[in-house]
């Protein structure tokens, strides 16, 4: 009895257009998260347990070095900034039934140009307006790089995600070479790029080490929210993700949407890569590669699309790989374990998903 | 008090990581200071366990990765932490941040010569899994060393590939093509990479039907050995640290540059079984004579300037 | 509640269920339903849209488990727990939606099911098929590949596969929906022929000559329940019009005559009228899987209702589709009001006054999972006052929504509904405000009623010959003769994708309508 | 130039070239009969690692190839198993569940290596190549392509193999059906799990013997990480592949070709980044794709999960 609707993959069943969440609806959803997260926390103890690590302290140190120690809250809202800028790239994707797999390939092309640029133009005009031209020329750049998936997959139907994920081998190649040979500090013998000057990245928030681009990600992505929820714009995109043969009938201009949405996904993920090179790094070293698209996918599915309830499991994010890097130093466990620790993080909160589904389903019956 | 090392990947290499931590604990063993090793943080940022670690109370931070010398001179300024960066002459700042340029030049080029003399095809291989500055002074020293023992003999150099890392299997598919291209020596760095370097030995047979030899750098791989493992560039980096803790509490940190060398055998050629005693003297002799600069090895660290010298050498 | 069934029984039903029980959240689908289901009987089920047939259905086959109640299977309580299990017990179904993987040619979909590590033994089946497809009178191509086959062909398939079972119990979940009148009195005469060997089948329909043309027993559906069932004896003692007086008595509890015999009203279209749409030379190129048009011509009057006759895939969607810009015309002209609209986009001509009701309602009419509120404006997003500088007016969305939903009867638990679980004749209705609101001149329905139940579908035809007698032009697609009889002015036919003729919908009009669409001269 | 590219290696240079292919060919002719299905396994990656390290345990600890290979498939079908329970059995988002599986496997192989291996580092001896008579005497081919272990033949063998399946086979119309249109297949009395959940396990069967192949044959050892995105370059393949077998080989071997062409052209003294080189395949593929790009005739029901009745 299955009606054959959506024929693209896109996530369907999670857009069931975000009504007005009531607080009791938070609530739940709150406890529905922690409740999972504690789950998944007693499963990876065991895992500690037999290495022969005590599990409480170490979530005690994963707490307090992620979570509660001033320093440690400061280094996760840190962390956030290029996640949250990717988050809310993957979200006007995905709300939109596009699979952009590359925001890898374009983080790092942002990345790469941003440190190429800025610290050329800080030179020649007011710092404010060379990072001001930095995010915009990693925008560009990331733009650019996604117009061939696009273009691909508007007119001549091209899957992109075999396009995206090819990109995404081709821009990491391509950001490399860009370090080795195009804009290379003369000054190191190791291939990085030239260094923006500490002072000269974005200001930190008041006296603490926190990146200022921790607020242009918040904004950015609550942005992203409410156009996609708010506005005819995000409409417009949702319904191509929802059922683009409706989008047609409806007058839509798919091809054109479909660029505009790689355009945003990708140009997000750019500055992702600016922000966190204006923000912190401060240049690009040859063969970098964080790879925060990894785990920012999976959050942003877990999330529903929802810019919200991303911005919190960007947080949880942030505290488990701030957190358990210091733990698992502390207690003399290999680093590794971190990854571990967020995969059953991950698969314990779709399953709390499914059954909280399930439950409603059956109390609605 | 204490000092911390931080390193990308874990200490049990047989290599960078597994010397620095050992040569870190060592030193601090001598000195009497508790050291705090942080290890496996990977290439990304790591300016959270730099703070972390300061506000721990480590009076020195030694950032042990090329990657680690943007963000460590920052931490340090920010915090006024002392911080010891590799691969950055430049980057000295009186008690905040000294540098440990480290370069088994001296070593390597005795490996060439040991190579030379030792290849019974006259070919040798040089693989390296990427083209750090670190090693690419070692490739070119090794080279330089063939080269000065014996003009004909031909060398064959080989990058497996971007970010290879962990690529044994990439290491063992170029070391072999290297074997099969005629090499019966092979020169080989590559972190994770390198154990499949070593596997190729081990499993390759040379042109001659003989055995192919294994040239190491950094670290001893003589415990995992299985009679293929010809020599090593070993390096001790305790004296360097050492001396740090020791200008820390002289006042005098981040004034000098920190290297190695033959000279205090802080670079040195591991001997193993398989090079005979009168060639193993030959290799002395000429470690003199590199120590007392009759013979001058220059460190060259741009990976295009390597790659001229491979084929400059090679024709 | 009627409960004949037990007292004249020959034979011993093939299934029976007892007190059948069916909820999906928010609703009761099935309220413990008895049926008997009999070998040599067609059992016709009937029921407005929602009343829980095709539920019923999906127990038989096994697609859904009743909550309560049981299915007897040869007098044994028997829980169909799979298809496959269905499939076992001889129960072979039609469903309602296409149940053929479109990837897999004929052959292939009838070989689904068997051993996996089996050959698909097509030579085996070809036989097979002969044999069947010879006292059906029909015929298939085995090697084509099914998204190439027109949907009456694939509905053929379908029944074809149901036999290639060997099934005692066919299921046709309207399964004339998609047959021209040719091919529904061949349906019935195949139905006569199967339940003289001895199966037994359902019959589930909405059109009521149907069900008493072909029905041994009736049973009739209401909201989940069954209200009521005429037994063989009864319906051989009833002719035509009295039976079909007892359904609607069942079904909507008054007495009625025959409730689609509505005279035609005699409207005056003022012939001297400057055409509203004038379609000149339209051609399309043909594709993969559907004809083209070649040079299709007509005009369309202010207050007109053109009709498009003809057997389905025979260009009637590329027509629709190439009229409301949604494929590309490779020639001719379309004006509305005298403007030429032929290369504008789908968006510029609805701005023009064009209106398409699509026969996709789920597929391209509606976004699914979308709230019924948002999908009255699917077409209009981005205008005032629902948008105003491109944010949503969600108060603005909500009025205007409620009171399309009272004007046009919406039957929906509320407007945040995602409107894929209203009942295909919601939907329905959700389509026809959308398209019927202000600014249209003109409207193209593609098959407007087709899978709606009675009442619905009375309710879409009179707001067609409302929108007509407000002075719009109408250009009205359907498979169903009957239909454009009772509500056009002019019909024409299509054959190709060609238009073979146009008539005037006189007294004649049947015949030369009828001769026209098996290719004879009007 | 001569000189340098003597035959033997250009045959070792070869040889390298299909020994990086199979763990590729493997890994995408795997991803495809999942998508086949219905299933984007994004999680291919993570089944390739279980593959990697429990093969080369197996092998290491029984000393026999053989049993490392079986050791491997079985671990990459426990991975595999794990899927098909989140994702097809009770219809988990199967992006956020690969992904998941990816990162956990990586952390938990890395974390066992560490606890096992990280101070001995032991490695396997040769693996013992099966040679074809004659073929393997054609100079420079015959000791590239006819030397391999037999697990390789096999590899390829399997390519034609699962052409046959997919068109010949009952099996093989069930796994269109499934990925096409699950319902019809449904209630054509196949249960669609059940298609989904083999197709998954295959899938894992087939990543983790790519996984075993690359640790135990390719490198001869297992370190932490080892497939490097072997895993994401199999999906790549397989949708490339549009459904077609030798399409996955074609391009397996394209990408191992490329790899030794690196070496090649260092060993030739061409002076070229090997990131340069790296790129070669993907904007051969893109062109491709520019050029001709045509639909993608992914299954219609990738990545959506299949529920009896639901609407
Ligand atoms: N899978 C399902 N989940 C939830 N509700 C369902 C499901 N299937 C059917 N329903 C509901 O059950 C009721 C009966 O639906 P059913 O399809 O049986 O009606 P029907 O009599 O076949 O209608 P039609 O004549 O339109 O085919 C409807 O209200 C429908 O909304
Ligand atoms: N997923 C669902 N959840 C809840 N209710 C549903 C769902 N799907 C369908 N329904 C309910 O089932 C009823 C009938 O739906 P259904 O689609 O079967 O209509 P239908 O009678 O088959 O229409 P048609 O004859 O046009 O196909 C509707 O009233 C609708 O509310
Ligand atoms: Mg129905
Ligand atoms: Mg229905």
């Amino acid at each position: 009895m299955s009606i054959d609707t959506a024929p693209s993959a896109s996530a369907t069943a999670l857009d069931a257009t975000s009504g007005a969440a009531t607080r009791r609806d938070i609530l739940r959803r709150l406890l529905m998260t922690l409740g999972p997260i504690l789950v998944a926390l007693v499963i990876a103890g065991c895992i500690l347990l037999a290495v022969g690590v005590d599990p409480l302290a170490y979530y005690g140190y994963v707490l307090e070095k992620g979570l509660f120690s001033p320093l440690g809250i400061q280094q996760t809202l840190t962390r956030m900034a290029p996640l949250l800028f990717l988050a809310a790239g993957l979200i006007v994707a995905f709300r939109a039934g596009m699979w952009n797999l590359g925001g890898d390939g374009q983080f790092l092309l942002g990345a790469v140009t941003a440190a190429a640029s800025a610290p050329v133009l800080v030179e020649i005009m007011p710092a404010w307006l060379a990072l001001f031209c930095s995010f915009l020329i990693a925008m560009v750049v990331a733009v650019v790089w996604s117009l061939v998936p696009a273009l691909l997959r508007a007119y001549q139907g091209v899957n992109e995600i075999i396009t995206t994920l090819m990109m995404t081998f081709l821009g990491t190649s391509l950001a490399n070479v860009l370090v080795k040979l195009a804009f290379r500090d003369p000054g190191t013998t190791v291939p990085q790029t030239r260094t923006l000057p500490v002072e000269d990245r974005l200001p930190r928030l008041f006296e603490t080490t926190i990146t200022s681009g921790l607020l242009l990600g918040l904004a950015a992505i609550i942005i992203v929210h409410l156009v996609m929820t708010r506005t005819a714009f995000g409409l417009k995109l949702r319904i191509v993700g929802a059922n683009p043969r409706a989008a047609v009938h409806s007058g839509l201009g798919v091809p054109g949407l479909t660029v505009a949405v790689f355009a945003i996904s990708a140009g997000l993920a750019g500055l992702a890569g600016a922000v966190d090179i204006i923000g912190v790094q401060g240049n690009v070293r040859a063969d970098w590669n964080p790879a925060y698209g990894l785990a920012v996918i999976p959050a942003v599915f877990l999330a529903r699309m929802n810019g919200f309830a991303a911005i919190g499991f960007v947080f949880l994010l942030s505290v488990l790989s701030i957190g358990g890097e210091s733990a698992a130093r502390r207690l003399d466990v290999p680093n590794h374990f971190t990854l571990v620790l967020v995969s059953i993080v991950l698969i314990v909160l779709a399953l709390a998903e499914y059954f909280d589904h399930r439950f409603n389903q059956s109390r609605k019956a | 008090k204490s000092i911390a090392i931080l390193t990308p990947e874990e200490g049990t290499d047989y290599g960078w990581n597994q010397q620095g931590i050992d040569a870190a604990k060592a030193a601090g063993k001598a000195a009497g200071v508790e050291v705090v090793v942080a290890q496996g943080l990977g290439y990304g940022d790591v300016r959270p366990t730099l703070r972390e670690l300061a506000s721990d109370g480590a009076s020195l931070l030694i950032a042990h990765a090329s990657g680690y010398n943007t963000s460590a001179p920052e931490i340090a300024k920010e915090l006024k932490v002392p911080v010891a960066i590799v691969d950055t002459p430049n980057g000295l700042e009186k008690g905040l941040v000294a540098d440990y340029t480290l370069s088994g030049h001296q070593g390597a080029y005795l490996a060439g010569r040991l190579a030379a003399k030792m290849s019974r095809s006259k070919s040798v291989g040089i693989v390296v899994s990427g083209e750090p500055p670190s090693w690419n002074s070692q490739s070119a020293a090794f080279a330089q060393g063939v080269k000065a023992e014996n003009p004909d003999v031909k060398i064959t150099y080989a990058v497996i590939g971007p970010a290879a890392y962990s690529d044994a299997a990439g290491g063992k598919r170029v070391t072999e093509s290297v074997i099969a291209s005629g090499a019966d020596i092979i020169f080989g760095q590559g972190n994770g990479s390198s154990f499949g370097m070593l596997q190729a030995v081990e499993t390759t047979k040379a042109a001659d039907g003989g055995k192919v030899y294994f040239i190491d750098v950094i670290g001893d791989k003589s415990p995992i050995d299985k009679g293929f493992l010809l020599s090593s560039v070993v390096w001790n980096i305790e004296p360097v640290y050492a001396a740090m803790i020791a200008d820390l509490k002289a006042d005098t940190f981040g004034t000098k540059h920190y290297t190695i060398g033959l000279k205090d055998d802080s670079v040195k050629l591991l001997k193993t079984a398989a090079i005979p005693d009168n060639v193993w003297a030959e290799i002395q002799t000429l470690r003199e004579d590199v120590i007392s600069g009759k013979i001058k090895v220059d460190p060259v660290y741009d990976a295009a300037a390597v790659r001229a010298l491979m084929t400059s050498v090679a024709q | 509640m009627s409960n004949v069934s037990s007292s004249s029984a020959f034979k011993p039903d093939i299934v029976a269920l007892e007190g059948v029980t069916k909820r999906f959240p928010g609703i009761v689908a099935n309220d413990s339903v008895d049926l008997s289901i009999r070998p040599g009987e067609v059992h016709v089920l009937l029921g407005e849209n929602g009343a829980g047939k095709s539920t019923l259905i999906g127990m038989l086959s096994g697609l859904q488990q009743p909550d309560e109640g049981r299915i007897l299977v040869d007098g044994k309580p028997t829980p169909i727990t799979s298809p496959r299990h269905a499939l076992a017990l001889g129960i072979g179904t039609v469903f309602q939606h296409m149940m053929l993987v479109p990837t897999l040619t004929v052959a292939e979909n009838l070989l689904l099911g068997g051993p996996w590590w089996q050959r698909p033994r097509i030579e085996e089946l070809a036989a097979r098929v002969a044999e069947i497809t010879s006292t059906l009178g029909i015929t298939v191509k085995l090697h084509a590949k099914v998204s190439e086959l027109s949907l009456g062909e694939q509905q053929q398939v379908e029944i074809l596969r149901a036999m290639v079972r060997n099934s005692r119990l066919l299921i046709l979940d309207e399964s004339t929906s998609m047959l021209t009148p040719k091919g529904i009195e061949e349906l019935g005469a195949l139905m006569r022929r199967l339940v003289g060997q001895g199966l037994a089948i359902v019959f589930i329909t909405h059109k009521l000559k149907e069900a008493a043309a072909f029905g041994d027993r009736i049973s009739v559906l209401k909201l989940g329940r069954k209200v009521g069932e005429i037994p063989p004896e009864r319906l051989r003692a009833l002719d035509e019009q009295e039976i079909i007086s007892e359904i609607v008595e069942l079904m909507f509890g008054k007495q009625k005559d025959d409730p689609e015999a509505v005279e035609r009203p005699t409207r005056t279209v003022r012939t001297e009228a400057v055409p509203l749409l004038q379609v000149a030379g339209l051609a399309v190129a043909s594709t993969e899987n559907a004809p083209g048009l070649t040079s299709i011509s007509f005009d369309i009057r202010p207050g007109e209702i053109l009709g498009i006759a003809g057997i389905d895939g025979n260009g009637q969607k590329q027509l629709a589709e190439a009229l409301a810009g949604q494929r590309m015309a490779t020639g001719g002209s379309v004006r509305l009001e005298g403007v030429a609209i032929e290369t504008l986009s789908v968006g510029e001509r609805r701005r023009h006054g064009l209106r398409y009701l699509t026969d996709d309602r789920l597929g391209e009419g509606t976004v699914g999972t979308f709230p019924v509120s948002i999908n009255f404006f699917l077409k209009q997003i981005g205008a005032a006052p629902f948008w105003r500088h491109g944010v949503e007016q969600r108060s603005e969305i909500d009025r205007r929504a409620a009171e399309l939903v009272r004007e046009y009867d919406v039957r929906t638990p509320s407007l945040k509904t995602p409107v894929a679980r209203l009942s295909g004749g919601n939907i329905q209705k959700v389509l026809l405000a959308r398209e019927l609101a202000e600014g249209a001149k003109v409207v193209i329905f593609n098959k407007p009623t087709y899978g709606l139940d009675l009442a619905n579908t009375l309710a879409s035809r009179q707001r067609i010959r409302d929108t007509a007698a407000r002075g719009l032009a109408v250009l009205l697609i359907s498979t169903d003769l009957e239909e454009l009889l009772s509500m056009c002015d002019r019909i024409a036919v299509i054959a190709n994708g060609a238009l073979v003729g146009t008539v005037a919908n006189a007294d004649d009009a049947r015949t030369k309508v009828g001769r026209l669409m098996i290719g004879l001269a009007a | 130039m001569t000189g340098l590219f003597s035959e033997v290696f250009l045959s070792a240079l070869l040889f390298g070239a299909v020994t990086a292919a199979i763990p590729l060919l493997l890994a995408g002719l795997g991803e495809q009969i999942s998508e086949k299905a219905g299933v984007l396994n994004i999680g291919i990656e993570g089944m390739m690692l279980a593959g990697a390290y429990l093969g080369f345990v197996g092998a290491f600890y029984s000393g026999s190839l053989w049993l490392g290979f079986l050791t491997g498939a079985a671990g990459g079908a426990a991975v595999a198993l794990v899927m098909a329970l989140l994702c097809v059995r009770i219809g988990l988002n199967q992006i956020v569940i690969g992904i998941a599986l990816t990162l956990g496997l990586e952390g938990l192989t890395a974390l066992l290596h560490h606890f096992q291996f990280s101070r001995s580092y032991p490695r396997l001896p040769a693996a013992d190549a099966t040679v074809i008579p004659l073929l393997s005497d054609i100079p420079v081919i015959g000791p590239a392509f006819f030397k391999h272990h037999l697990i390789a033949y096999l590899a390829v063998a399997l390519v034609f193999g699962m052409g046959y399946l997919y068109r010949r086979t009952q099996l093989g119309l069930n796994l269109q059906a499934a990925g096409d249109k699950p319902a019809a297949l449904d209630v054509a009395g196949i249960d669609v799990i059940r298609t989904r959940t083999i197709a998954v396990l295959a899938t894992g069967t087939l990543a983790g013997l790519g996984g075993a192949y690359l640790a135990n044959v390719g490198a001869g050892l297992f370190i932490p990480f080892i497939t490097n995105g072997a895993g994401f370059l199999g999906i790549v393949l397989a949708m490339l592949a549009r459904g077609r077998p030798v399409w996955v080989l074609f391009g397996a071997l394209l990408f191992g070709v490329c790899l030794s062409l690196t070496t090649a052209m260092q060993v030739a003294g061409i002076n070229i980044p090997t990131d340069v080189i790296q790129m070669l395949p993907f904007l051969a593929v893109m062109i491709m794709l520019v050029l001709f790009g045509r639909r993608a005739s992914l299954p219609a029901a990738l990545g959506i999960p299949y529920e009896r009745g639901a609407r």
